[in-house]
């Protein structure tokens, strides 16, 4: 039995504990960082990062059987998944490395092994307790099923999804939110007939509906089958595939079922009840300074209700370590904190909807400017089509921005400005934007809202 | 009033307000923020230049 | 003998000159725009648009041939030329169809012909005199040459590089500004050899040194042969193709010279000079606000001394638009205005660089921090590697970013509103940026000038 002591004890070194630590050791406390698995969690190694690598390799899959379009000539000879195991393989290592340095190079004990609460200024790990006058519960999520839906075999999570060693068929995936559609977007460019299964009406129901709707016709298009608005009855399983079954009383036939219905709160046999700590279905209750019922206690990351996004859990990460150092850091509300779904096409967004805006000031005070990425060059270019469609108050700052397109992810940040700052369009027009980009568009839609649109009507 | 990490020695505002400010003759260290933290708001440096414009250019 | 009477008369339907007429439209002024060739001008017919295409089967040709590092299999099969002019000429069309319905919509009177400014209120087409109470020149620009060097056979312009209807084996460009890096980085893509010829110590030497380097290291590492710091002696040509002598007494041999040592302003012989308007150089001056020494004629656009990029005009048009309306619109300076260097890798830029913030506010006053983009999760996926460089001054706004990389100039427009806004790297580092983007590469080198770096020492 032997005991370590910090200023500040993560639990969990996912996105949002590793940032904490991070943070708090730049400001000069002592960081004991406990961490089960390997340092990164779920978004370096089966999360953002190795889906993105194949959502790449779906780029260049994409790419390369559409060259004609662009006067190249090459011929398509498949997909080689050893090859994109590889590289996905090497870009996680790489990054995981470059983490585990510099965790290292800031002078954090990392603490191995599975951490248990035990006071609110200790956390157990095997015969080591670990103490410190703060401490972080950042412990994560996991997939999580629907009731009676067993994972196993042919019905998968987006772990086994990622690391299968073929390209499948035909899949059912049951989700039509970021995970479930990121998925769709890769098997298809891969060569698989995709059906996805949404209870709600839309696929990515969280967007403006507008959004929702591009998606689905660009989805469509591209060939990618999907139900909405149509529960999951069940499952069946043998040796060749997978039945699964709907409450509309339809079936879909598969090689396997994906199951991206959400992600709950890694925090079960924890001890935090025990300890005290308020929680409801497995989430931790925090106020807007991510403090919760017990003084000294904190969380961040996706056992905090709200967003389950790894750049949420970087910023809630940085803003304890700095409460803790006493420099009052400001609150982002999670509505302001930008939302990128990774496929073809690729959907981007911050702030309110217009149905939003509209419910909190009312129809006639807000405008919306939707602007067609028909009319902007570059996307053209790069043949994509899309949307950009701005949200104001009527005389007032921008209130939410959402994008649709290729590549349109890139594109948030300027938005995140205006949108975090408060700014209104008129404030952003005196700028023009760099011709021909695909920023252009939003610098169009800023000048068209503002009331002064330069290529467009 | 809370110390505000991100404007050191700086009245706590937002760049385009900031801008605004300028624009309008309005010097912000003078003004009172009545947003949150002391932040002072579009709202305060248009009271105080007397003027409610929506934005920095006229538009039609 | 006709008569035409305007509120306004816009000479050149380029970008500078379209913006103006489509902007004051809207503010409700009769426009009669007068071009003597395609509205559009030199960035739609035979500049920005056209010139992107072209890169941007560059890089399809570059994703094909790599296609194998991701765990696609292709065969690369060369490059379709008149594939390629097809897929060209169909964005310049598409973007001109749209063009000229945005402008008939707006209820512009356009006159085609070729116009000679007689009065500061009048400019003759043909037998037509053109009157309006204000005249804005964008008569735009032409490829220069050097004394001595004469444009014909296989020594060539953008204009004909463009229209090539074959793939050269080897190529000499005379000059590493913007547009002669683009056709370098199209043709190496297309499988040329090229060798660029700069007088200046470096390529693209507009940009911060550092940029200019990483630049060149990326050229060098594509095969890409540049010799910097040499003048241009003399050409001669033959069947088979161009010797260039250099003054350093070396030659280099190629099938084609590229001459883009830079574009001259178009306004030889329009009358401006005989109406008293202050030339300098064949440049039309003006003060900040684009007025010429004569009230009521205004310019903008390429004739303007300073930046020639299609947005520049863009926002000269709207400005002196508005400012003849009596809006007051405000003056941005020629360094707040992005500019993307657009190959493989491309360089996008706003504001000081380190050396000209040195030089206006002293290097004790300034700070800069260069974030490789090796730590950025999105761009080691893509397969890209580069830079993003802040410079601030101390304990106050950001003064320049610049960068370098595959798709950085869609980055800009965060950039751009970060230094025309004059923000302080600690006003925008609360508002994580979305993971895993390249974005959020900006989003670290704002972070660690702020002095908090997220995934950086
Ligand atoms: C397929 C997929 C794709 C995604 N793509 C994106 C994306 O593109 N962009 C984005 O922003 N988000 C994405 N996410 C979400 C993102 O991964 C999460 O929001 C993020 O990882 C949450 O960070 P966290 O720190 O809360 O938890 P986690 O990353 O889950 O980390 C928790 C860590 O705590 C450790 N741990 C748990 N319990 C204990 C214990 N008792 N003792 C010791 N250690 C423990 C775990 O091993 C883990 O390492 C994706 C998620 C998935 C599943
Ligand atoms: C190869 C190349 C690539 C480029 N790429 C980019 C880029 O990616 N991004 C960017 O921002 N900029 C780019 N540029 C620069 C951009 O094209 C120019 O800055 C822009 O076109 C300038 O606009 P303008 O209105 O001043 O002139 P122009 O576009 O040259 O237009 C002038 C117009 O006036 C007409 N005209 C001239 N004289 C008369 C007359 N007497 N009577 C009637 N009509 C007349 C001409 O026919 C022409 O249509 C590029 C330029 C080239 C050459």
């Amino acid at each position: 039995m032997s005991e370590q002591n910090f200023d500040l004890v993560v639990l969990g070194a996912g996105s949002g504990g590793y940032a904490a630590a991070l943070r708090a050791s730049q400001l000069g406390l002592t960081v004991g960082l406990i961490e089960k698995g390997k340092v990164g969690g779920t978004c370096l190694h089966v999360g953002c990062i190795p889906t993105k690598a194949l959502l790449h390799a779906a780029e260049v899959a994409d790419v390369t059987r559409e060259s004609a379009k662009y006067g190249v000539s090459a011929t398509f000879g498949g997909i080689d998944i050893a090859g994109v195991t590889t590289y996905r393989e090497e870009v996680v290592a790489s990054k995981w490395k470059g983490l585990q340095g510099l965790i290292k190079a800031r002078g954090i004990t990392t603490i191995e092994g599975e951490g248990r609460l035990t006071s609110p200024t200790s956390v157990q790990v095997g015969d080591v307790t670990v103490t410190g006058k703060n401490v972080i519960l950042a412990t994560g999520s996991y997939s999580r099923s629907l009731p009676g839906l067993e994972i196993g075999g042919r019905v998968i999570t987006s772990e086994q999804a990622l690391a299968l060693d073929f390209v499948p068929k035909k899949v059912a995936v049951l989700g039509g939110g970021v995970i479930g559609v990121e998925f769709s977007s890769v098997w298809r460019s891969f060569g698989t007939e995709v059906t996805i299964i949404e209870a709600l009406p839309n696929l990515v129901p969280n967007e403006d509906i507008a959004i929702s709707k591009a998606f689905e016709r660009a989805f469509r298009k591209r060939g990618i089958e999907f139900k909405t608005g149509v529960r999951f009855a069940g499952v069946t399983q043998n040796e060749s595939g997978v039945v699964v079954s709907l409450e509309n009383g339809e079936t879909v036939e598969a090689e396997l079922l994906l199951v991206a219905v959400g992600r709950g709160p890694a925090t079960a046999n924890l001890g935090f009840e025990e300890v005290g700590v308020t929680m409801d279905r497995g989430f931790v209750l925090t106020d807007e300074r991510l403090r919760t019922n017990i003084p000294g206690v904190w969380a961040v990351g996706d056992i905090v209700p709200g967003l389950q996004l790894a750049h949420r859990g970087f910023q809630q990460g940085i803003f304890v370590a700095e409460e803790i150092a006493g420099l009052n850091p400001i609150v982002v509300d999670d509505v302001n904190i930008p939302k990128v779904t990774y496929s073809d096409p690729e959907v981007a967004s911050i702030g309110l909807t217009e149905a939003k805006a509209v419910e909190k000031f009312g129809a006639d005070a807000i405008a919306t400017y939707d602007y067609n990425l028909a009319g902007n060059g570059k996307s053209h270019i790069i043949g994509t089509s899309g949307n950009v469609k701005v949200v104001r108050q009527k005389d007032g700052p921008v209130l939410g921005v959402h994008m649709i397109g290729a590549r349109v992810g890139e594109l948030i940040g300027e938005a995140q400005l205006a949108v975090n700052w408060e700014a209104y369009p008129e404030d952003i027009a005196p700028y023009i934007h760099a011709h021909p980009t695909q920023n252009e568009a939003l610098g169009e839609a800023f000048l068209a809202i503002a009331g002064k649109p330069l290529h467009g009507i | 009033r809370p110390v505000d990490e991100r404007r050191p020695e700086r009245q706590p505002s937002t760049p385009p307000v900031r801008v605004l400010a300028r624009r309008l003759g309005v010097d912000l260290e003078s003004l009172t923020g009545t947003g949150e933290h002391g932040l002072v708001t579009r709202a305060d440096v248009e009271a105080a230049a007397g003027s409610v414009a929506p934005g920095p250019t006229a538009t039609t």
